[in-house]
């Protein structure tokens, strides 16, 4: 099993959840970030103060079967890319388990 | 980037301001208030004074609750600029009506405007002829503060892709030549007000020529980017709530203020205007109970601004039975408009047209149905109380604000756009206004 | 999932409501008003005008801030259900007074209930003969107010797990045949007033009523699930402090603008309302600090709602010293009655028993220790200033309304449930409210 | 860890003021209220009154507004602390002003203090000479909510770091031996009075003292951790916006308030007050543009509240033409102020001393500049009205008032650190001050 | 070491907080994240504008000696299952190492 | 390729940011996370309702080349150490690839 972690722009969030459906997960966990890549922040002032922000972005979060990675990486990049800086990553690593709390399920069968 | 590089336009505008305020000054004899306090302040009513002054109060509190309830119903990024749109208004009318705005909309004219001649207040010592027991100052703030919300409520139709030195520019031409005028022809003595029209405290005026302006503005902008396929959805709700409850609260005063006295009839508005924002509340939520199975606060909230918008115009001229209909069918009209929006795909972002432009419409009209001398004997009867005529006037008014509004922002569009510049560019709008245009973020860990 | 087969009791609903509209309007002849800017208009003053309408303005406030209040305390999954179950009964409660409501509290009747005479407002263009300076639709509106708030009150008890159709229904039942008939005994003519019971702003009718009721609800309905072992934690103290803060501005127009005139009664109504919420609060942050080292937001709000709730019934008949112990024992009370909840294990979830129930029959009973007529020579003195009757008065009517408001809620609750239903499924409290009746969520990122 | 030791530093406070409260009650004869609503009535105006006590409700709102103005400007950590100082002083500042500071403030005394002859309000239920036609207890409460806002001002410049048992020692201790008495020198009959100097709602006395204190507590309480070097920014600027806005409406009451009546005057101060708010804002907002390119709403709210501190001692002397100019320097002044702060690095956390110490003296200047009789006949002309005289006067005004709030601040600190200890420990600064200081945190999932 | 990460319903954390003490371990985080699995959101609807919601959910995560793991995934199983779709999921990952930043430790012994 | 998780306090984020910066990575993701270790919470209180508090953190996640882990490691601890309790964690994990959405580079091209 595999974790992958794609860090997007917020709006291409409802384009990325249709496209891991289609792929057949419905499991997926979204969470509220911020970061800079490639792509920098504007800088902000308050009353003189000036900082460079982080861009908000969305972490999402899908643990699938080791053969499903490549299909789900492919159907990513094409759900979101533009082409533009700051169209984001994707990460993958290593899950060693996984366990469904309602049943006790443990391994590939909790995923589904 | 772009928004980086339009100092010298900023730099030309203030250049501009100075340069015309300074003129002025230097123009104006300091005399405009003679003898304020003094004058014929034997026929002032302190009551009177005290009831108005709180009405210009609680009218300005309704610009920013407007921002509030505008600014919970955008995305994060853009709840800043949203809320600033009618935070910047309240001070930008505020200064254009002292100077000029007052003027070119009560100072006598001809039927269709008011001269300079009451420029920068000049006179303003005495009473206002139309309010003769309240101080001329009274009655200026208490106007000052319905020519600062009017522009502020277009801004529901351009929320989130807008450029905050266009959006300047058009609201103050806006402002100059679209509400200074429509408020003469009302209530400056102008051409409505001639033919005997019946606008309480702004229906056309108001509501009417915003909503119209906020249409066409929503056509000439576009659509957000990824409008119809991202959800764009309110980011605070409790902000929309918050803004809808002072709204609310801030309309008695725009309603019951529009008296110009603490008397029967500022209490017969008061008991309309409840009503009817109430009334329209729960037919709205009684709509989407139908419709969707759940009654929603979104949905109260803008039933609740749906009455409050169309009783406006009649709340003085009309009984409970009135304001009772007025309140239901403004429900079933707004909700109907709002929807269509989404067939027609035009993107009005917080429905400043499918409120403010049907809702008025429907305001102004019902008073030319439901108006009746029993509740003011200075106004007049409308077609269920026998007298078809009153509603020919207001389908006149209506037709006429509409096309004026309509017709005037198509042009001041090109000219703004031209110039300034409307819409942000994409990039701009994908990191949200907040950042693009005030370089500033709404909430922070 | 039993919420999305509800339509039929929607429909239901809409159907009855629109029916006894209608109704009514057939029945009504349109004559309601008739001259309500004329009549005796000799006798009216524009100061008190002013002042009561400004009045139930903030009254009208209050409503909506007590949502804040209440909205803030609740868990954010249920926020928005929280906040509209206020905003809801403005809307709701409003139409029931215009219709029928304001007829029952103050028509002539018997001593325990108004008639359907005044139903539609007919009548209330001439002053009411308890606020003679002022037009009686300014009266009707002020009370109006008082009626909205005070079913939301009892909101607090029940947050977090009621259906929406069962507390509309309940409420609407509830201000029918609990506000409306104690209104009528207290203020309307009834049993109260002739027994001569001090009650100046609502002690009993609006704050025991609904605090009682409250507690039986509380009980009736059942504890939050996983109340007493997770934690339920306001989730966001700004706003809980933003609505504190706008109850107390409001509370002036509920205090002092039950002098119904601008006089030196409101002033001092004015001033015992501040002093004893400011003492009240004081006293919940040292009570506080001492048991557990540290005042805290929560604690210095609640204090003020506290004092206010109590000095209620009182402001227009104590003076300084009485504000100032009512608002200190009403901490100590409240404070303790709130402990009392965590140990008998019922889930008040926002204490709208510990606060309103508790300091409300504490102010009334308060009224009748220090109430003295150099205040208010229409008032009587209580007991420490010679007059034991007094209290005796006061005392047998906070058995009387607590008893009511008990049967009655008890009886209602029972209707209701087995009707309409009153508790969500233990699914739709795990997801909330605001998901489960509404269809919506409050924050968005 | 030393926050969990202090509980017998509570003990203590609460015992004095218990000890001091029952004391006091003791001997005080019940009588203080003797005829409050009889007396002199004949004089009383309905209306004046009933704009006082709107306009004292209106102040009142002020306090919490500046809480939320303020607590949206810190981190998230510390909201809690910041709204619950302003809140905090509502009430605590209530309960002195009605036991000893308006006595002190009003009584009759000498030229530098009032005397205790009117603790307990006795003597309050005549009216006060400076307001004849209002009743007693409505200047009183006016006056009181004056009071209250104004130690809650310098609490922007400790945010973040203070200690609440200190903070509460000292503003106690402020209000009654700094703002007590320059209320009496400017409004009591005191030196500034005898004076001649003219201050119609507050620059000396409310923004001057503040701001100067504030700017000594800045220094003597050191720097936040961090400062310089992390960011400390606005954690959430609608808070900030909504407070602001809430600023704005409450400000007609402290201005066109202190016409103590709803008359010509009155309606002169509300319009020179808002038109000073709406150039300052849009002054900001221009410099900004200029400086960085990008108007803020930040940058607007700031300068709104710079033109409302400015215009506020010169609101009723002045007319519009005084009005704009004030404004346009209030925000050029407090601007550079502000960025001052950065150079010389002392950390005055959300500028109280920049914008009411700096916009409270050239609001007080201004006044000897731009006051003319033409606008109020009991006022007195300024330097550009042909009397240099009267600018001395204001110079005079302004010196002692800085130089005595800034060596009473110096005393008063010395005192408090020594006795209770103003600052937190850093690990308690690093936490918050809402956990640490009260055990809450604001926002909660 | 190991990282656990469990994705549960809001109501259960105290529950789940205190299973995980009573294992030995007081090092944890938790993150306030949104998902769904077998269990689907709720159509949301706003003036027409229709969505699916996420349901809100807790993340929380803690990195334990390999040793520890099933204990750890026993304790959490009973502490917060109810038997109802919408109990959550566990995720059991490789870690490397492990840092205490105050004194520089490396390994397990940063756990504790 | 290795992720790099560090939970630290809110006050040392900028500190931290400027650290990774220098030692050539301008890819960051930074969360808003809740936690304890050995920093126990502070009992809060409401209306007679007690809780232990969960201390504010923010977890600041980077994925580098597995040359670069000890000298991120490095100038984290450098940045941040106060030698107080509280002072964080750092965790590292292996990452099986990283992939960039907007070119659909692969491995550790895709990092900088
Ligand atoms: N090496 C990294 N480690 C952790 N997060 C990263 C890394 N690189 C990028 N990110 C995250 O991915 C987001 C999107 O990166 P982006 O700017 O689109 O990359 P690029 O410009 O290289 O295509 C960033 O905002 C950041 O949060
Ligand atoms: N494969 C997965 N990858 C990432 N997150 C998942 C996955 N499966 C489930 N989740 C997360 O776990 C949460 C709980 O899942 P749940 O609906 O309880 O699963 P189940 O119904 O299978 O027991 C989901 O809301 C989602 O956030
Ligand atoms: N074993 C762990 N698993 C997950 N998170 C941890 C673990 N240990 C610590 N943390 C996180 O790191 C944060 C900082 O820990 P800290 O209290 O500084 O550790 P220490 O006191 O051991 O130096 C904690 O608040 C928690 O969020």
């Amino acid at each position: 099993m595999k974790k992958i972690e794609a860090i997007i722009r917020p709006s291409a969030l409802q384009r990325l959840l249709e496209a891991i459906k289609i792929v057949g997960y419905s499991g997926i966990t979204v969470m509220e970030v911020q970061g800079h890549g490639k792509q920098r922040g504007i800088t902000e002032s308050y009353r003189g103060q000036k900082i460079e922000s982080l861009l908000s972005k969305i972490l999402i979060y899908v643990v699938v079967r080791d053969k499903d990675v490549s299909k789900i990486i492919k159907a990513i990049c094409q759900a979101i890319r533009t082409g533009e800086i700051g169209d984001g990553k994707i990460f993958v690593s290593p899950v060693v388990t996984a366990v469904r709390v309602r049943t006790g399920e443990k391994g590939e069968k909790a995923l589904l | 980037m772009k928004f980086f590089n339009s100092k010298s336009n900023y730099l030309k505008w203030i250049w501009n301001i100075s340069y015309s305020v300074i003129g002025l000054l230097i123009l104006l004899p300091n005399t405009s208030f003679a003898q304020t306090t003094s004058g014929a302040s034997s026929t002032i009513s302190s009551g009177d004074t005290a009831w108005v002054l709180v009405s210009a109060a609680l009218v300005m509190l309704m610009t920013p609750a407007l921002g509030l309830f505008y600014g919970g119903m955008v995305r994060q990024k853009n709840v800043l600029s949203t809320i600033l749109q009618s935070f910047f208004l309240l001070a930008a009318i505020s200064v254009q009506w002292v100077i000029i705005g007052y003027s070119l909309a009560f100072s006598p004219g001809n039927d269709f405007i008011g001269g300079l001649s009451w420029a920068f207040l000049r006179g303003a010592g005495v009473p206002n002829p139309s309010a003769p027991t309240i101080p001329g100052l009274a009655f200026v703030m208490f106007q000052c503060m319905f020519a600062a919300i009017t522009p502020a409520l277009i801004s529901g139709s351009f929320a989130e892709r807008i450029q905050f030195k266009g959006f300047v520019f058009f609201s103050l031409l806006w402002t100059t030549l679209v509400y200074d005028p429509i408020c003469h022809w009302v209530w400056g003595g102008g051409i409505f007000e001639k033919m005997g029209a019946l606008d309480f405290a702004g229906g056309t005026v108001v509501h009417m020529s915003s909503g119209f302006s906020a249409l066409v503005l929503a056509l000439l902008l576009g659509s957000r980017i990824g409008y119809g396929k991202n959800p764009m959805i309110p980011h605070d709700l409790t902000l929309v709530l918050t803004g809808a409850s002072l709204l609310w609260f801030g309309w008695f005063g725009f309603n019951a203020g529009s008296a110009l006295g603490a008397n029967a009839l500022a209490a017969n508005a008061f008991m309309t205007t409840n009503t009817a924002a109430a009334v329209a509340a729960l037919t709205w939520c009684c709509l989407e109970a139908l419709h969707k199975d759940k009654a929603s606060s979104l949905g109260a909230a803008s039933g609740a601004v749906a009455g409050l918008v169309a009783i406006t115009p009649a709340c003085g001229y009309v009984d409970i039975v009135g304001a009772i209909l007025i309140g239901i069918v403004a429900s079933l009209v707004c909700y109907n408009a709002i929807l269509l929006k989404l067939r027609f795909k035009y993107d009005d972002s917080l429905d400043a047209f499918g409120i403010h432009g049907i809702g008025g419409t429907w305001g102004a009209l019902a008073t030319g149905l439901f108006a009746t001398q029993w509740v003011n004997s200075h106004g007049n009867n409308g077609l269920f109380y026998g007298n078809p005529h009153q509603f020919l006037v207001q389908l006149k008014t209506v037709a006429a604000t509409a096309l004026y509004a309509t017709v005037m922002t198509l042009i001041l569009f090109w000219i703004v756009d031209k110039t300034v510049g409307m819409r942000v560019s994409a990039k701009e709008e994908e990191i949200g206004l907040d950042l693009s245009q005030h370089g500033e973020e709404a909430y922070r860990y």
